[in-house]
């Protein structure tokens, strides 16, 4: 058989001392998309670092055909011609779009051609499909506009191998769909494609191969046909996807403690809603639809008309210190922007909402902190369980775990999950999913925002599609299927869309 | 010549018995004339049969207190406190010493019950007002520069001084003080800056006739502008220096007249009241000026030469303790 | 799963912990290593620089730096700088010098203080609610207060009676061996300790500090632990000028700016101590100390103006650099 | 969904232009709408104030302090800071008055830059390969330098023959009414603005500074620029150096130190001329423009020291906050 484009051999990696790649060999074939799986933490996107020079291996070696290579920084990797859209990808955000797109390998010489630098970054975006003015400074874009930015960039270098690090975290269905076809172009451009993500179906649907990783060990490389959910579950976490499998029993009570009247703002048209005790609403449709001005009026992040009650209270939640005071808790999506905090540690993190109940006479307990912070560790699988390790030395998954863990202690009547699950492994998903049917247990309302349609009919006792910054469709999950929501989210005029908004 | 307040100094004589005096040399660079009184000191005390004991500090409030508190530690009989404190700020140290039986004397700032060799700031700002006002024959308007007010407390004085003088003569007008920052900056840039625009503010060319200059560098800034501008006013200066003098010497320069605090006399003064309070000889706690050196436009070149070869001998003295 | 957890983070535990005992001390330590081996140095040097009474002088001297720079600290943790802590000594100084023929002592050190923090207050709105940038702020401040200095004292040193013996106990009394003063710090400092670490308020700095925007969303009123910053800051600089009026039984109309440099220094070097990497009190704390102590040291040892400054600019960049070569992160991207 | 990016785009485009309208001039303007009335002030206060050769004095006197501060506009926009500069400006000075006797004035020149590039290097190097603070590294190249100055000279300023013409012309030579420094720091702005606005170079050193790890995953060579960035803030400083050994016909053994407030006030007022937010040289310029100007008018109205102060310190205030004021982005969460 042909030599593969790209061959690790015997590749290890530590931290400062943590093994986190016991020597993991792999190869990529010509043209292949090749689908990376495995646990939160288990060391995939160490291992595409190490392959595209951000970090170096402690030991082992890399062979592009068949020549052994070293990578020492990313540009290395972008004369070899491995391209690379990291989980932890970032924009420049104070430069515009078209800077972004071209950042690093601009045209021109000494001096740039800023003309021909916007022309090549609208020609991509024209290329994609995306549509966004080029002029905008990047710190404006919503998450899911900054992914699909990103992913531009990989088309002003001609690449070998693409790797792409969880992209469709970020995105909602339509995107998704977007981003799909252009993978398809590159595969039929011959372009190797390293394709990590924690949907298997995912992976089922695009990878002619898929390797999964289990905690810095290869725990098996699959060909397409045996992809299939249970084994890489097996090979994942170990256990049968069955056990992971979890749905809304109907926890609603009968008193209304959320309700919102006429909320809307410039991008959302007046929408009221009633939510019960325990009820969890799950909230979709596409990029742009409004759906983020719910999470915004409810946190406190930007102004919002109507009114928003809580327990028949009207409440007014002018900022998030406010929201949080009347007893909303948002778990943003931008999880590195806005939830955590990368330099503290992972207990101060978990903690730092609890730090009221962990006080005496306004002195905090470090002994009770830090046991705190251990049980939120533990009861969330975080991994490694190092409370006193600064946060940014997490992996994506467990960062987001922590994000999470951060409202654990918190009683709040009505917590806003945005994405609540993005880059979470098969495993932790469940874990996640449990505690937020926890809390509806306990009686409290739950919003859950989200792009993933599986996610929803996993959580959601009613759900609320939105196009346009419009309610198109507003009823019972179990007025749902998975491809008739689906169908919903992409157009408004979806069939589950024509029954009347007869809900709550 | 010699100022009629400075001339009553004590004549002392040593009476033998071996005295440890301690000294801190906290000059920088730009405090040559310190330097120079800190050699005179050293070389008095022991020509008189003493024993010095320094440190080596930096030219700074802080440094300065330290290094006073260090000799503390040294077992000396007395202590020379220097420049850059006030009699207030160095209180605690004195009681500390005569706690200890530490005797104290001030060189060229008043010490808490020590005696003290002064500065003669109101002389010099007399003997600057005494020039100017004979120079102008009493009519005409000049302006006062130095370092920002507070920042060296000898430079106030001096300015008060010829304000005061300058009050009492209906035909000479001070305008107001032109603020020459500090010397952690670049005073001869600033000197300049502040000068030309005070030049531009005064176009027409009788409208300015003397620019008096308390602290060198202003002067030579001073002495830039009006070079740069080409306008005629004449600048007189306090404290000498090599540039200064160089600059004064130098027949197109517009600074005729300068004064000086003779450092080396006053340190000369001070070894001798350490000695004989360290012999336990008693001295009052009086505080004694310095004579005040002036001179003009066609002695600087002399001065230069003396001033040079004091610095070299300074040098080479206070080598030996790490000066 | 669970499973795998228990046991790969039992690996994990393991491997870290060798992995501690080879290099973790040396991280920890590093700084403070340098700390010691130059201290040892001079002690070598001179004879009179290992002595009690040397290490209580540098103690004392370092007291006022000490304060401003422990003040310094919070700001910095929250993420931001204050250019004004220098002025602010002299000006809380001439207050207390000023109050106490008026007030009694107690009255004007109180009065005093509430200068102080007024004057962290408005630094604190300014750079919130009025939305400007620290640095230019402040430094605006620190022009403001040296002009108010100047009207208050004409330029003159304002005197403190000797007559005024409790007053002037704060400063230069001993209990012992050791200068009141310094005790003085040690609480202020055992108190800034508590703060930081047990406090709310310390944590939330420190957030607001590492993530405004996160620390926005989590509902953490960021402009009042921004402002708290600033008061602390401005208080700590009051709390050095009052004992420095006490020290030095006047207040003088300039002077304070000079602590301003030493205080960035102590707390950027304090920061790579105990290898944490953000600006805490007793790095900080440690930074001031190591600062003076190398200053006595070259005292002690005579060495000249120029070398004494060579020294001072390579001993800062060995420490710290001690430090950063072994925290060897796996990116190195901050540049502050 | 192209569809709704579309018209949200458009949305948005819609809502910015009309606001544009309402507030973007103010916005835009705000900083400079102050300086221009308080240049206006003093040319009421003062006749003399408002003419073609103060105009000129002004920029005469900012030659040496804008250069500095252009330096630093690099470093602090590659997202660091660089102490050191204002000891820059005096060894490079002392090098160049050095040199002039053996080498010629055009050599000297040469040699003398090299020297602040050399500088400027090191303090790259230790900022980025060995991971040094910024802040500590270049206070400790300060102090550094400072005793290196002083080994160079002893303490003495370094004459430059008056018969060194050529040279003198440099600083102090006019062509007609301008003076040629002024000329010379045209010409610096000039390309130094192209640099930074046209150039590779500071295009990547605003990425750097804008996110480092944005900029490192898009293979830009971060350290390389970062190492840039303080070879030009220490050239330009050098530059400055030389300008004003010409201009004073002589090198001085200190003073230099006195550039680093005014560069940094300058700066961060800068970076918020025409609302950009982040420094840019023009802002520098014109905020360096803005601080001498004020100097210059208070001179000829001769207000007191205390007064002085006070009002430079205000108009600091508030000409940042007039910009700051407008420029109400959703959320301000910089406080530096
Ligand atoms: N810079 C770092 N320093 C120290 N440890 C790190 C660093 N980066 C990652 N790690 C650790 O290495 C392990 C693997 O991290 P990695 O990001 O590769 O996991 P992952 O497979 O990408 O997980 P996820 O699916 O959550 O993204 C994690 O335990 C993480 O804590
Ligand atoms: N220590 C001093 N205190 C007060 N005024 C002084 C002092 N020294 C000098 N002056 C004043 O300065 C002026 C000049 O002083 P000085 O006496 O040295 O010069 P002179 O008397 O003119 O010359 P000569 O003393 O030859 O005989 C005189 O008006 C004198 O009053
Ligand atoms: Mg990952
Ligand atoms: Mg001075």
């Amino acid at each position: 058989m042909e030599t593969p484009l790209i061959e690790l051999r015997e590749v290890r990696k530590d931290f400062s001392g943590v093994h986190v790649l016991k020597g993991i060999s792999l190869s990529f074939r010509q043209g292949e998309i090749h689908g990376l799986l495995g646990e939160n933490g288990a060391g995939k996107s160490t291992l595409i670092k190490i392959l595209t020079g951000v970090y170096a291996p402690s030991s082992g070696e890399i062979l592009l055909e068949g020549k052994p290579v070293t990578i020492h920084l990313p540009i290395d990797a972008h004369r070899l011609g491995l391209g690379a859209v990291y989980q932890d990808s970032e924009l420049a955000g104070s430069f515009t779009v078209a800077d972004n797109i071209v950042l690093g390998n601009e045209p021109g010489g000494i001096l740039l051609d800023r003309g021909a630098m916007r022309r090549e970054a609208v020609a991509i975006m024209e290329q994609i499909g995306l549509d966004i003015d080029p002029g905008r400074r990047a710190s404006t874009l919503t998450a899911a506009e900054m992914q699909m930015v990103t992913l531009a960039t990989l088309f002003h270098r001609r690449y070998k191998l693409i790797i792409l690090d969880e992209p469709t975290a970020r995105l909602s269905a339509p995107e998704t769909r977007l981003l799909f076809g252009l993978i398809e172009r590159f595969r039929r451009e011959g372009i190797t494609i390293i394709y990590i993500s924690h949907r298997l179906n995912e992976v089922k649907e695009l990878c002619d191969r898929a390797t999964i990783l289990r905690d810095g060990l290869v725990s098996g490389t699959l060909e397409r046909e045996e992809i299939d959910e249970d084994v890489v579950t097996q090979l994942m976490v170990n256990r049968s996807s069955a056990e992971l499998d979890i749905s809304n029993p109907g926890l609603a009570q009968s008193q209304v403690i959320l309700e919102l009247q006429d909320l809307s703002t410039d991008r959302l048209r007046p929408l009221s809603i009633r939510l019960r005790a325990g009820e969890i609403l799950g909230v979709t449709g596409p990029l742009g639809a409004g759906m983020e001005q719910i999470e915004r009026s409810l946190g406190g992040l930007g102004a919002y008309r109507g009114t928003i009650s809580i327990d028949g209270r009207v409440c007014d939640i002018g900022s998030p210190a406010k929201a949080r005071a009347a007893g909303i808790a948002l778990i943003p999506e931008d999880r590195r922007k806005q939830a955590l905090f990368p330099n503290l540690s992972l207990g101060e993190n978990v903690t730092l909402p609890a730090l009221g109940d962990l006080s005496r006479v306004g002195l905090i307990g470090h002994g009770r902190a830090r046991r705190y912070a251990r049980s939120v560790v533990e009861r969330l699988g975080i991994l490694p369980d190092a409370p006193e390790r600064a946060m940014r030395y997490f992996s994506g998954g467990n960062q987001q775990k922590a994000v999470i863990g951060k409202w654990l202690k918190r009683e709040a009547r009505a917590y806003v999950f945005v994405e609540p699950t993005s880059g979470v492994d098969v495993g932790a998903i469940r874990q996640i999913y449990e505690i937020i049917l926890e809390l509806a247990r306990n009686g409290a309302v739950v919003i859950v925002i989200s792009t993933s349609v599986k996610e929803l009919l996993a959580l959601s006792e009613t759900i609320a599609v939105i196009h346009h910054g419009a309610i198109s469709a507003l009823l019972p999950r179990v007025k749902f299927t998975r491809d008739s929501l689906l169908a919903a989210t992409i157009s408004a005029t979806a069939p589950a869309a024509v029954a009347e908004p007869t809900a709550a | 010549r010699k100022a009629v307040a400075a001339d009553d100094f004590p004549a002392i004589k040593s009476n033998g018995k071996k005295v440890k005096v301690g000294l801190g040399l906290n000059y920088g660079p730009f405090n040559q004339p310190w330097r120079r009184g800190c050699w005179q000191i050293a070389k008095t005390v022991q020509e008189m049969g003493g024993q010095l004991v320094t440190i080596r500090g930096e030219p700074s409030k802080q440094s300065e207190q330290d290094a006073a508190r260090q000799l503390l530690d040294r077992g000396i009989d007395v202590l020379v406190l220097g420049i850059y404190s006030t009699e207030s700020e160095t209180a605690y140290i004195v009681d500390d010493a005569h706690r200890r039986g530490i005797k104290t004397v001030g060189f060229m700032v008043n010490a808490k019950d020590s005696p003290a060799v002064l500065e003669d700031t109101w002389g010099t700002g007399a003997i600057m007002g005494n020039w100017i006002q004979n120079k102008l024959q009493r009519q005409g308007t000049i302006v006062q520069t130095a370092e920002d007010r507070g920042f060296y407390t000898p430079f106030d004085q001096e300015v008060d001084m010829l304000t005061l003088m300058t009050k009492y003569e209906p035909r000479m007008k001070m305008l107001p003080f032109m603020t020459g920052s500090v010397s952690t900056t670049d005073e001869i840039s600033k000197g300049r800056e502040n000068c030309l625009s005070l030049l531009q503010a005064h176009p027409d060319p009788n409208s300015l006739q003397l620019i008096t200059s308390w602290w060198w560098p202003l002067t030579i800034g001073a002495a830039q502008a009006l070079q740069q501008m080409n306008r005629k006013a004449i600048v007189t200066n306090h404290y000498f220096s090599n540039q200064l003098l160089s600059e004064m010497a130098s027949p197109d320069s517009p600074i005729q007249f300068s004064t000086d605090v003779p450092y080396h006399i006053a340190g000369g003064r001070v070894g001798q009241l350490a000695i004989a309070l360290g012999q336990g000889q008693d001295v009052p706690n009086d505080s004694y000026m310095t004579p005040i050196s002036f001179i003009s436009k066609d002695q600087a070149a002399q001065a230069l030469t003396e001033l040079k070869s004091m610095d070299d001998q300074a040098i080479a003295l206070l080598k030996q303790y790490g000066g | 799963m669970a499973g795998t957890t228990v046991n790969s983070a039992a690996e994990r535990r393991a491997v870290r912990s060798q992995a501690n005992l080879a290099l973790g001390i040396l991280k920890r330590w590093g700084t403070i290593i340098v700390i010691v081996l130059v201290g040892l140095l001079f002690a070598v040097l001179s004879p009179y620089f290992g002595t009690v009474s040397n290490f209580n002088n540098i103690l004392f001297s370092m007291i006022v730096s000490a304060l401003v720079s422990m003040g310094l600290t919070y700001v910095v943790a929250a993420g931001s700088f204050d250019l004004s802590i220098g002025v602010v000594v002299t000006t809380v100084s001439i207050t207390t010098a000023l109050l106490i023929p008026h007030t009694g002592w107690e009255l004007a050190i109180i009065g005093a203080l509430v200068v102080a923090c007024a004057i962290g207050l408005v630094n604190g709105l300014l750079v919130t609610y009025a939305r400007l940038s620290g640095i230019v702020s402040t430094l605006g401040m620190m022009f403001v207060l040296g002009g108010i200095n100047q009207y208050l004292t004409n330029g003159y040193q304002v005197p403190v009676d000797y007559g005024q013996v409790a007053f002037r106990f704060l400063g230069q009394g001993r209990l012992g061996p050791i200068g009141f003063p310094v005790i003085l710090l040690a609480a202020v400092f055992v108190l800034g300790h508590i703060l930081s670490t047990r406090s709310r308020a310390g944590h939330y700095i420190g957030a607001v500090g590492d993530n405004p925007m996160a620390a926005y969303y989590s509902g953490i009123l960021v402009y009042r632990w921004v402002i708290v910053a600033f008061i602390l800051s401005a208080l700590f600089a009051g709390i050095g000028g009052v004992i420095l009026t006490s020290i030095s039984s006047s207040a003088q109309p300039v002077g304070g700016e000079g602590y301003l440099l030493e205080a960035f220094a102590a707390v950027f070097l304090g920061a790579t101590i105990l290898g944490k990497g953000k600006p805490h009190l007793l790095g900080t704390l440690l930074g001031v100390f190591f600062l003076y102590m190398v200053s006595s040291g070259m005292n002690m040892v005579g060495i000249s103006f120029a070398t004494r400054q060579l020294f001072n600019g390579l001993v800062l960049i060995l420490a710290v650099g001690a430090n950063a070569l072994l925290n060897r992160e796996e990116i190195h991207l901050k540049f502050i």
